[in-house]
């Protein structure tokens, strides 16, 4: 072998990846398990998923001090880890985690195998923790795909559903076709980047750094404004951005609950991210293309979300279509972060306030859904404030925080992602942010509504069944796992500490 | 004890009086009404010995500053001052004895003397006080202790009406009285009463605008016309009250302010003249309206009225050309026209306290029977009453040699000198007053008991007759301004009299007017249980009573037709406007794109991939520069 | 901890609401809710006493806390000026009345009940000793949510409906103030919320005119439907009709100052020149809208609470003509008068429910003669009634008196229209009273007292109604108490040589 | 030379990828899309990929299409039972066509202009020709890639299983 | 003239439209599926010509990876219509709108 080959080869530092390394070695563990387990024993394995990820977390947290691999690209150039960048593994961890919680309750009322949704979820989870730190458009699109790929499987878990079924070939269809674009642009990026005859040019194309240094050469360049605004498209439709989300409630409702939690927080997270790294990095000398084009969506976004949201009965479509609000607010940081550093921290402040919120949330639902996973519906709701306190006052401070009230962590999400806008200037993204939370309030608070204001319910008369589903005990892991969301919510709101000191000094 | 202290103590011994009343004597009516007759003893006694040994201050201690704002509380004890004290002092002192024995048996005795105390309070507040805001401030609380004791039987629908009109009507005059304040504030830069009348006498213009906002607040308080018409009404509460507040201070309270506020007026002529015109107005109207009464009460609240216009026409006339000579050491005001309004107001107070302490003595001793024609007969059951009446009667119809006689001598003089046509409208508002005053007193006290209650009539205890007799002696003896010694020499040495052909001419007039009336009436009424005048000429009673009716009907109609239709169209317009068609139309609209919204998730894939196709021609043209 | 006095206050009803929400038995969780409305009152009443005569230009008790968001300038600083506290006092002794009542209440799931209210006495304090113009709008929030909850879960008729509608109004509110605030912390280019170096930065070189304008429209209108400045104040009398007595004592009496303390004690001071061009506006939208148009709508009312919460929206016209008079007089008239209603509105929505629970009615035309009954109510309640119509003696007539005098230099013409108020209030207050209490029961009326006897106040109202009654009197003899410090505050933050803060670039 | 087979190979990759879309028949459409993958695979050889010709022929004409055969056989053995296309479709294709048209029409006149400077690649090795260059990228540079993409590979494979296989016990397809 | 990189990113493009076109108008869910394959192709075709043009290696080993994806897609993808296809008797997708509004 050659010595840059052998070069190229030592540069493959796995000590840098070891949380995913770890992660992915966790889920072929559980694989291994099954195999070998006597059958009475599979019950543990759950168990151990969660128990496994939380030690990882914990592991991976004690080892954060070393920050021997921030600022340093690994893996010939594919990974660039950064503060943000172990901020996002942190997070997909804890996705993670609360996932496959929320499987274990809702997997325990379908008769469906469990372990692999387990596995699939932390490949998942890594996958996306590489994505975020990825530096390099061919570890970026398998990561991507494996997160995608990864989701249909999970979209469509509940075989047993044709909803979740249809849900599964929906999000299919139209992540493919997302994909496609996605990888078209990639492609054309590529070539343009990698035309020796234009200034800049480099053969390693597909490197960001190349990519931006060569951007940055050739400002009015058609090709790769397609290439961008077609990237831009393909992480569009993973962040829920109009006009790419229009598959969100049909797949949202049809997947199973935590399913849905998944892709409501990580994979739009994990879209947020990469979406921070393509602007701040890679295409900021194309922000007069970027620019408006993210500001279009992030109008079109909040008002579509809030406004379709409105009228919505399905808990699930309803949640889906704030979280397409929630997107377009993220936008206007990640437009704002152009100018304004502090935008960034803004993005991810939110995106863990919304995390908590968001799990809160779906927590509750997971325990008020029947066996039909698809039809959850606000009346379901009615006097769960009365019938199970906890669960009430979890799922408001959920959506309080959604709403982004006061005193809540998703109210400081916002006011960092207002004040970053104000800063930035960009007054109309702002007005139509405030006209979104305004309407959002509305159904929101349906929500709280029906579990709180209203204790009447239908009588259910002879020979008639109570049409609202059963709703399952809270058991101490969920108990204690949104206890410490809805906690982790309010603390957020009032003590940001060395979270938002850290967030907001960047 | 410094005379500011005993000021101090004065002013403030009623308000004590009344929290102790209130918060710890509520259900010891005996205890709350001797704690405040006590107290009202030590304001007469603190009044009169204020006055009398001719302690003059004036102090002033800073309450409220914020910004270039300051609120000064003070007070003012000039000779005006203290004639006022001592009339409200003498006048509340009797009342409150006589509300011992008339409202012995009454189950809310400690409300009622915790309002009297309330009132004294208030009332010594607006006598003492050095400048404006200080009166108005007072001025607002008397109108308060008017309305809970005019709400005194509450269970009474007419009370609680009564008390509501008398306390609105007064804050319709309060409107007027608050921004002659705040505009007297900037136009001269203090309302200090004495800075005011050296900036006038300096030589700052007065707009005429001032003192006529400042009259409004006399024109609510003093019910002149058109805001006389809560002062009948007020006849509700019990009599004592209607004798201490209704007759002899509160209402006259306007009086005294206008003499406060004089040199404004000096120095704005036409603003005068509207004072004098409404005076006068009031004078006559008042006199006709009493003509058709057959309330006792309301018959003395009329003729309360009636000379209420004396005084304000008194005041208004302004001063007379030949000034008198005279001391002018301590003056603080200048005109005669002041000093015989407060001449007037200070033998009327007496006076018509008496007759107020009368019929209550009456109704007392009838039963609560308060309609003229069902009495009779009862100068012989109620002899003291009957001899203190009288006393009260001849002096309000100016039988010469009581008080009244010489205070409206001064008035008929002043306006004869200055104004002939107010000169006849007075003259022949005396006339009237003559006339309704012996109809009363004939229909009362003569002829045979026309109803059980009046056979049945007796007369009250001491402590009802009492304060009548000290009353009669005041209102015979209260015109001779001699007898005050030179204390009040500020006041009475402006008064005008008459010299010469002038008095001649004046006492003919004056005595001519009151044989006119009173033989008119001992024509007219023999005691009898209708009215002669219905009677005999139905018209002309008809267009009298229509002539009381008129503003009452004018006022219900504004009330119940204007205001509150006018009020209920806002409200609907609101209802139907801002809350329908804007907040619940923007609602509905956004509702409706909501529901649009949604229904563009239709479920088919392909609409879906539309949205993509559709997003990436945006996009494309966005790149394409196309849209930039 | 005498120097931690102001965050005690804050933190005592959030512990004592954390308490009694862990579940504690009723008794103790009413033991844990006095301390948790005592310990402010005191607090507020030490402070009071303490506070140095004269001074109040300065911040006294000041301390700083961080909680992480230093990076944006924002710290938690607590302290009070000669503006801040009177209102600090007066929320410390509504709560304590409204917390009593409350406690006596005997409201259903009344432990969810106090601990709301503590939740809102805890913002309540915070909001009015922040210095920190951020956490000042924080603790409003923070007090302004609960009040949704109470009216949507404990409210009387038409609950949902009004929940609903104050919250929309209120969230907008609040966005709009929100986003004024920020753009006074960006545009002043101190980057920073503390108040006192806003002050201290804009005194040496302001924010131009143009922006100034905008930001206090912003403000103005933000504030405005905070605290229902016509024509967007028709959530209030809705959900003041609608709201638990306590909830709405704390938010009628307290809350809605928010809005005017803010114009008071930050907008017009910081942008001068945008005052100066909405004051005209604002006062005509303040004297035809909140004075005679409300007033006369307060006049056709038929409701008694209906009543009261338009007399509220009609007081509120006398305040804002304060504040448009952008003088010292004008705002302390304005103070003052925000604590004298706070007091009065509080006392008589307090009453308002005990006639309530005898008349089993709020409609005026039942009832009649209740005096009879219950002579002590009637003494409250007339007195509360003088109270709100300005009778001197009682605190109100203060700043009615100041800001009269204060709006005859800014334009007699609009004084002559708000004296007319005083004549519109004094009809409804004495028609409401006389209709309730005097002349004889109606049939209607009749028949319930036959029913059920009514009993005169009791002690469980009595306690609160005297506190609130108390103050009343004190600060309507004594007015000193709370204007010598204001005054000094004014003279620093209004002198009477214009213009407050120069100006560049105009 | 290699122009006549440019052009060839475009037209056959082209036209069958039409007929992909166009035929009625989805066994059809499936042969279809295998002969225009045979279609680039020849073009790839024209760009010295020879490597990536051969796998395309296997994996993706072999084995993918081959599985898509499979799967057309298995469940959509009506053959084209299309419905006749509704008017709106009709109309809302044609317009979808129109600004794909248009797109590319654009594409060709602004990415043309900056793409013309190319030099043709000169005769030194042509990229991609050699399977050990591949090796050697691989298995340095993109080794972490490889590795994501063997996980990509099991949780398909866990995936495929979890929808398909009949497990003991659990509920099934009726 | 010779065939330069123009030519192969037009039919790239022009696979790339006809399979766009193609998901937009086909109603059978296979077929779709094999439509979004021709995109991916498409794009295959102009990475392979651009990484000969350019001389740089990296676009051939791209073209690797996408080959896998692709097969990955392509199997769970046939489970999902497979799967749906068993319980709902039918690919047709405007048949299978269960999900909506």
């Amino acid at each position: 072998m050659s010595p840059e080959l052998i070069h190229a080869a030592a540069d493959n530092r796995w000590a840098a990846i070891a949380p995913e390394i770890s992660l992915g070695c966790l889920a072929l563990f559980l694989l291994v398990l099954e195999v070998f387990l006597p059958k009475k024993k599979h019950v543990i394995i759950p168990t151990l998923a969660i128990v496994g990820q939380i030690g990882l977390l914990i592991g991976f947290l004690w080892n954060l001090r070393d920050a021997s691999f921030v600022a340093h690209e690994t893996f010939n150039g594919l990974l660039r880890h950064t503060q943000e960048g172990q901020f996002m593994r942190v997070f997909f961890m804890l996705s993670s985690i609360l996932v496959s919680i929320l499987g274990v309750i809702a997997l325990a009322k379908q008769k469906m195998p469990k372990i692999e949704f387990f596995h699939i979820v932390m490949v998942v989870s890594a996958a996306m923790m590489l994505l975020t730190q990825s530096n390099h458009f061919v570890l970026f699109f398998v990561a991507l795909e494996t997160v995608t790929v990864g989701f249909y499987i999970l979209v469509s878990y509940f075989r047993s559903s044709p909803l979740s079924l249809e849900a599964g070939l929906k999000y299919l269809i139209t992540g493919a076709l997302s994909s496609g674009i996605l990888l078209f642009g990639i492609v054309l990026l590529y070539g343009v980047a990698g035309n020796p005859t234009l200034p800049g040019s480099s053969a390693e194309s597909m490197n960001f750094n190349a990519l931006r240094v060569f951007l940055e050469a050739n400002p009015e360049n058609f090709l790769a404004s397609v290439g961008i605004v077609f990237v831009l498209a393909g992480v569009a439709f993973k962040i829920g951005a109009v006009p790419f989300q229009i598959w969100i409630p049909d797949v949202y409702q049809g997947a199973p609950t935590p399913v849905t939690a998944f892709l409501a927080v990580a994979s739009k997270a994990a879209g947020f991210g990469v979406l921070l790294i393509l602007t701040q990095r890679v295409f900021p000398s194309y922000s007069d293309l970027t620019t408006p084009v993210l500001s279009a969506m992030a109008i079109a976004t909040i008002l579509f979300g809030n406004l379709a949201a409105l009228t919505q009965h399905n808990v699930k479509r309803l949640i889906g279509l704030s979280g397409v609000s929630h997107a377009g607010y993220l936008l206007i940081a990640v437009i704002a972060a152009n100018t304004q550093p502090l935008a960034i921290g803004a993005v991810y402040f939110y995106l863990f306030a919304y995390l908590l919120a968001s799990f809160a949330v779906f927590g509750v639902m997971t325990h008020i859904a029947g066996p039909n996973d698809a039809d959850q519906d606000l009346e379901h709701y009615t006097g769960l404030a009365k019938t199970h306190p906890f669960l009430g006052a979890v799922l408001a401070i959920g959506i309080g925080s959604l709403a982004g009230i006061p005193p809540l962590a998703g109210f400081m999400g916002k006011l960092f992602i207002f004040i970053a806008a104000f800063k930035a200037g960009l007054y109309t993204l702002l007005a139509v942010a405030i006209i979104g939370v305004v309407v959002s309030i509305y159904y929101y608070f349906g929500w709280i509504k029906a579990a709180y204001f209203e204790t009447w319910s239908a009588p259910v008369l002879d020979g008639e069944t109570d049409t609202r589903p059963t709703r399952t005990p809270v058991g101490l892991m969920a108990g204690v796992t949104l206890a410490s969301l809805a906690a982790a919510t309010i603390v957020l709101g009032f003590y940001q500490g060395a979270l938002g000191q850290w967030l907001l000094t960047k | 004890m410094s005379a500011h202290c005993i000021a101090l103590i004065t002013l403030l011994a009623p308000l004590a009086s009344a929290a102790i009343i209130a918060l710890f004597l509520r259900r010891q009516g005996t205890l709350a009404a001797t704690l405040s007759t006590l107290t009202a003893a030590l304001i007469a006694a603190g009044g009169l010995s204020l006055a009398f040994t001719g302690a003059r201050f004036d102090g002033t201690v800073d309450w409220l500053t914020l910004g270039n704002f300051t609120l000064l509380l003070g007070i003012k004890f000039d000779d005006l001052a203290a004639l006022m004290i001592s009339v409200v002092g003498v006048v509340g002192l009797c009342v409150h004895v006589f509300s011992l024995g008339y409202m012995h048996d009454d189950a809310a005795k400690a409300r009622y003397f915790g309002g009297l105390s309330i009132f004294m309070f208030s009332m010594l507040g607006i006598v003492l006080a050095d400048n404006l805001f200080m009166i108005f401030i007072f001025w607002e609380l008397v109108g308060f202790s008017s309305y809970i004791l005019i709400n005194h039987y509450y269970e009474r629908q007419s009370a609680a009406d009564a008390s509501k009109k008398a306390f609105i009507v007064n804050r319709v005059g309060d409107f007027g009285f608050l921004l002659g304040i705040i505009a007297c504030y900037y136009a001269f830069g203090t309302v200090n009463l004495a800075e005011i009348t050296d900036k006038v006498q300096g030589g700052t213009a007065v707009a005429a605008m001032i003192p006529l906002l400042l009259f409004c607040g006399a024109v609510g308080k003093s019910a002149q016309v058109p805001l006389h018409v809560w002062l009948p009404d007020a006849m509700e509460g019990p009599t004592p009250v209607s004798a201490l507040i209704h007759a002899a201070t509160m209402v006259a309270a306007g009086i005294f302010m206008l003499c406060r506020i004089e040199p404004l007026f000096a120095a704005a002529p036409v603003a005068l003249t509207v004072v004098m015109w409404v005076g006068a107005i009031t004078a006559l109207y008042a006199a006709l309206c009493a003509i058709t009464q057959s309330d006792i009460k309301k018959v003395l609240a009329y003729s309360t009225l009636s000379q209420l216009g004396y005084m304000v026409a008194a005041f208004g006339l302004g001063r007379l050309d030949i000034l008198p000579e005279g001391e002018t050491g301590k003056l603080t005001f200048i005109t005669a026209g002041a000093a015989a309004a407060m001449f007037h107001l200070t033998t009327h107070a007496f006076f018509k306290a008496l007759m107020f302490l009368g019929s209550g003595s009456v109704i007392h001793g009838c039963h609560h029977e308060q309609d003229i024609f069902k009495m009779g007969g009862l100068a012989k059951k109620m002899k003291w009453t009957f001899i203190t009446f009288t006393i009260g009667v001849l002096a309000i119809i100016g039988m010469p040699g009581l008080a009244g006689f010489f205070s409206k001598d001064a008035i008929l003089y002043l306006a004869m000198e200055n104004n002939t046509p107010v000169f006849i409208i007075l003259a022949f508002s005396a006339v009237l007053t003559a006339f309704y005053m012996t109809r009363l007193w004939r229909l009362v006290f003569f002829g045979a008991p026309r109803s059980d209650a009046a056979s049945h009539a007796h007369e009250g205890g001491f402590s009802l007759v009492l304060p009548l007799i000290v009353l009669a002696i005041l209102s015979a003896a209260g015109g001779y301004t001699a007898l005050y010694g030179n204390v009040f020499d500020a006041v009475w040495s402006q008064i005008p009299v008459a010299h010469g052909s002038a008095h001649t001419t004046i006492l003919i007039v004056s005595v001519a007017v009151m044989v006119l009336g009173a033989g008119f009436a001992f024509l007219l009424y023999k005691p009898a249980s209708t009215d002669a005048l219905a009677a005999k000429s139905p018209g002309l009673f008809a267009l009298l009573a229509l002539l009381k009716e008129s503003f009452d009907a004018a006022y219900n109609w504004y009330v119940a037709k204007v205001q509150q239709r006018f009020a209920m169209l806002v409200e609907f317009l609101e209802r139907i406007f801002l809350s329908g068609l804007i907040i619940r139309g923007l609602a509905g609209v956004v509702g409706l794109v909501g529901l649009g919204a949604r229904a563009l998730h239709v479920g088919s894939l392909h609409a879906y991939v539309y949205w993509f196709l559709f997003g990436a021609a945006i996009l494309w043209a966005f790149a394409g520069g196309w849209l930039n | 901890m005498f120097s931690h006095l102001l965050l005690l206050s804050i933190a005592a009803p959030l512990a004592a609401a954390a308490v009694i929400s862990a579940g504690l038995p009723t008794r103790a969780a009413k033991f844990v809710a006095t301390l948790g409305f005592a310990l402010p009152a005191l607090i507020a009443l030490h402070v009071w006493y303490h506070f140095p005569a004269g001074v109040g230009a300065n911040y006294e008790f000041i301390q700083s806390y961080h909680t992480g968001l230093q990076a944006l300038g924002i710290k938690l600083t607590l302290g009070l000026n000669g503006i801040a506290l009177p209102l600090y006092v007066l929320a410390g002794l509504v709560g304590l009345a409204a917390g009593l009542y409350a406690i006596q209440s005997g409201a259903e799931r009344l432990k969810t009940y106090l601990a709301l209210l503590l939740i809102m006495q805890a913002g309540l304090m915070g909001a009015f000793s922040s210095v920190d113009i951020f956490f000042f709008y924080f603790f409003h929030e923070l007090a302004l949510i609960p009040t949704f909850i109470m009216v949507g879960v404990w409210g009387g008729k038409d609950r949902g409906y009004a929940a609903m509608k104050m919250t929309i109004y209120l969230t907008v509110g609040a966005m709009l103030s929100l986003l004024g605030l920020i753009a006074i912390y960006y545009k002043s280019g101190a980057e920073n919320f503390d108040l006192i170096t806003l002050r201290q930065t804009l005194l040496e070189d302001g924010i131009i005119a143009g922006t100034q304008n905008h930001i206090f429209g912003l403000l103005m209108f933000g504030f405005g439907i905070l605290v229902s400045l016509w024509p967007l104040h028709t959530w209030a009398p809705l959900g003041y009709g609608a709201a638990p007595s306590s909830a709405a004592m704390l938010h009628a009496g307290v809350l809605k100052k928010f809005g005017l303390y803010g114009l008071v004690q930050i907008a017009v001071p910081l942008l001068p020149l945008g005052a100066t061009h909405w004051a005209m506006p604002l006062a005509w939208l303040a004297v035809v809208g909140n004075l005679i148009v409300i007033g006369l709508i307060t006049i056709a009312q038929r409701d008694l609470k209906q009543m009261v919460g338009y007399s509220s929206v009609m007081h509120m016209g006398y305040a804002f003509l304060g504040v448009a008079t952008l003088s010292a007089v004008g705002a302390g008239g304005v103070v003052l008068m925000m604590v004298a209603h706070g007091f009065s509105v509080a006392l008589l929505f307090l009453l308002s429910t005990s006639v309530y629970h005898r008349t089993q009615t709020f409609d005026l035309t039942e009832m009649g003669g209740l005096v009879q009954k219950a002579p002590v109510l009637a003494a409250f309640f007339v007195t509360a009634t003088m109270a709100s119509i300005g009778l001197p003696g009682l605190a109100n007539f203060w700043g009615e008196l100041t800001i009269f005098v204060a709006a005859w230099k800014f334009s007699p013409l609009l004084t002559v229209l708000a004296v007319s108020g005083v004549v519109i209030s004094a009809i409804y207050g004495l028609r409401a009273a006389a209709r309730v209490f005097f002349g004889q029961p109606t049939e209607a009326f009749a028949k319930v007292i036959a029913e059920k006897p009514p009993v005169d106040l009791r002690w469980s109202e009595k306690i609160p109604a005297l506190i609130l009654l108390a103050a009343l009197f004190f600060i309507g003899f004594w007015p000193k108490s709370l204007s010598v410090p204001l005054n000094a505050a004014l003279e620093e933050v209004y002198p009477s040589k214009a213009p407050v803060i120069t100006i560049v670039g105009q | 030379m290699s122009d006549i087979f440019f052009y060839l190979f475009a037209a056959l990759t082209a036209g069958s990828a039409l007929a992909v879309v166009f035929t009625k028949n989805t066994v059809a459409s499936a042969l279809s899309l295998l002969v225009s993958l045979v279609g680039v695979s020849a073009l790839f050889i024209l760009l010295d990929a020879f490597l990536l010709a051969a796998l395309m022929v296997f994996v993706y004409a072999g084995a993918v299409v081959a599985l898509f055969l499979f799967i057309v056989m298995l469940i959509d053995s009506h053959g084209g039972d299309r419905k006749p296309f509704k008017k709106a479709t009709l109309v809302s294709g044609f317009l979808a066509f129109a600004l794909l048209v248009l797109g590319l029409a654009s594409f060709a006149k602004r990415g043309a202009q900056e793409v013309i400077a190319f030099d043709a690649p000169s005769a030194s090795v042509p990229v991609g020709a050699s399977l050990r260059a591949y090796g050697e990228q691989l298995f340095t540079t993109y080794l972490l890639p490889v590795q994501i993409v063997g996980f990509l590979l099991l949780i398909a494979m866990l995936g495929v299983i979890v929808l398909s296989k009949k497990f003991e016990g659990m509920e099934d397809v009726k | 003239m010779t065939v330069g990189l123009n030519e192969y990113l037009y039919l790239s493009a022009v696979l790339f439209a006809i399979g766009f076109f193609g998901v937009l108008l086909r109603k059978n869910t296979l077929v779709i599926y094999m439509c979004l394959e021709l995109m991916l192709v498409a794009s295959t075709v102009a990475l392979v010509a651009f990484s000969h043009f350019n001389r740089t290696m990296d676009g051939n080993v791209f073209v690797f990876f996408i080959l896998t994806v692709a097969a990955a897609e392509v199997a769970v993808g046939l489970a999902i219509i497979v799967a749906l296809f068993r319980r709902r008797q039918t690919i047709q997708v405007e048949e299978l709108n269960a999900l909506k509004n």
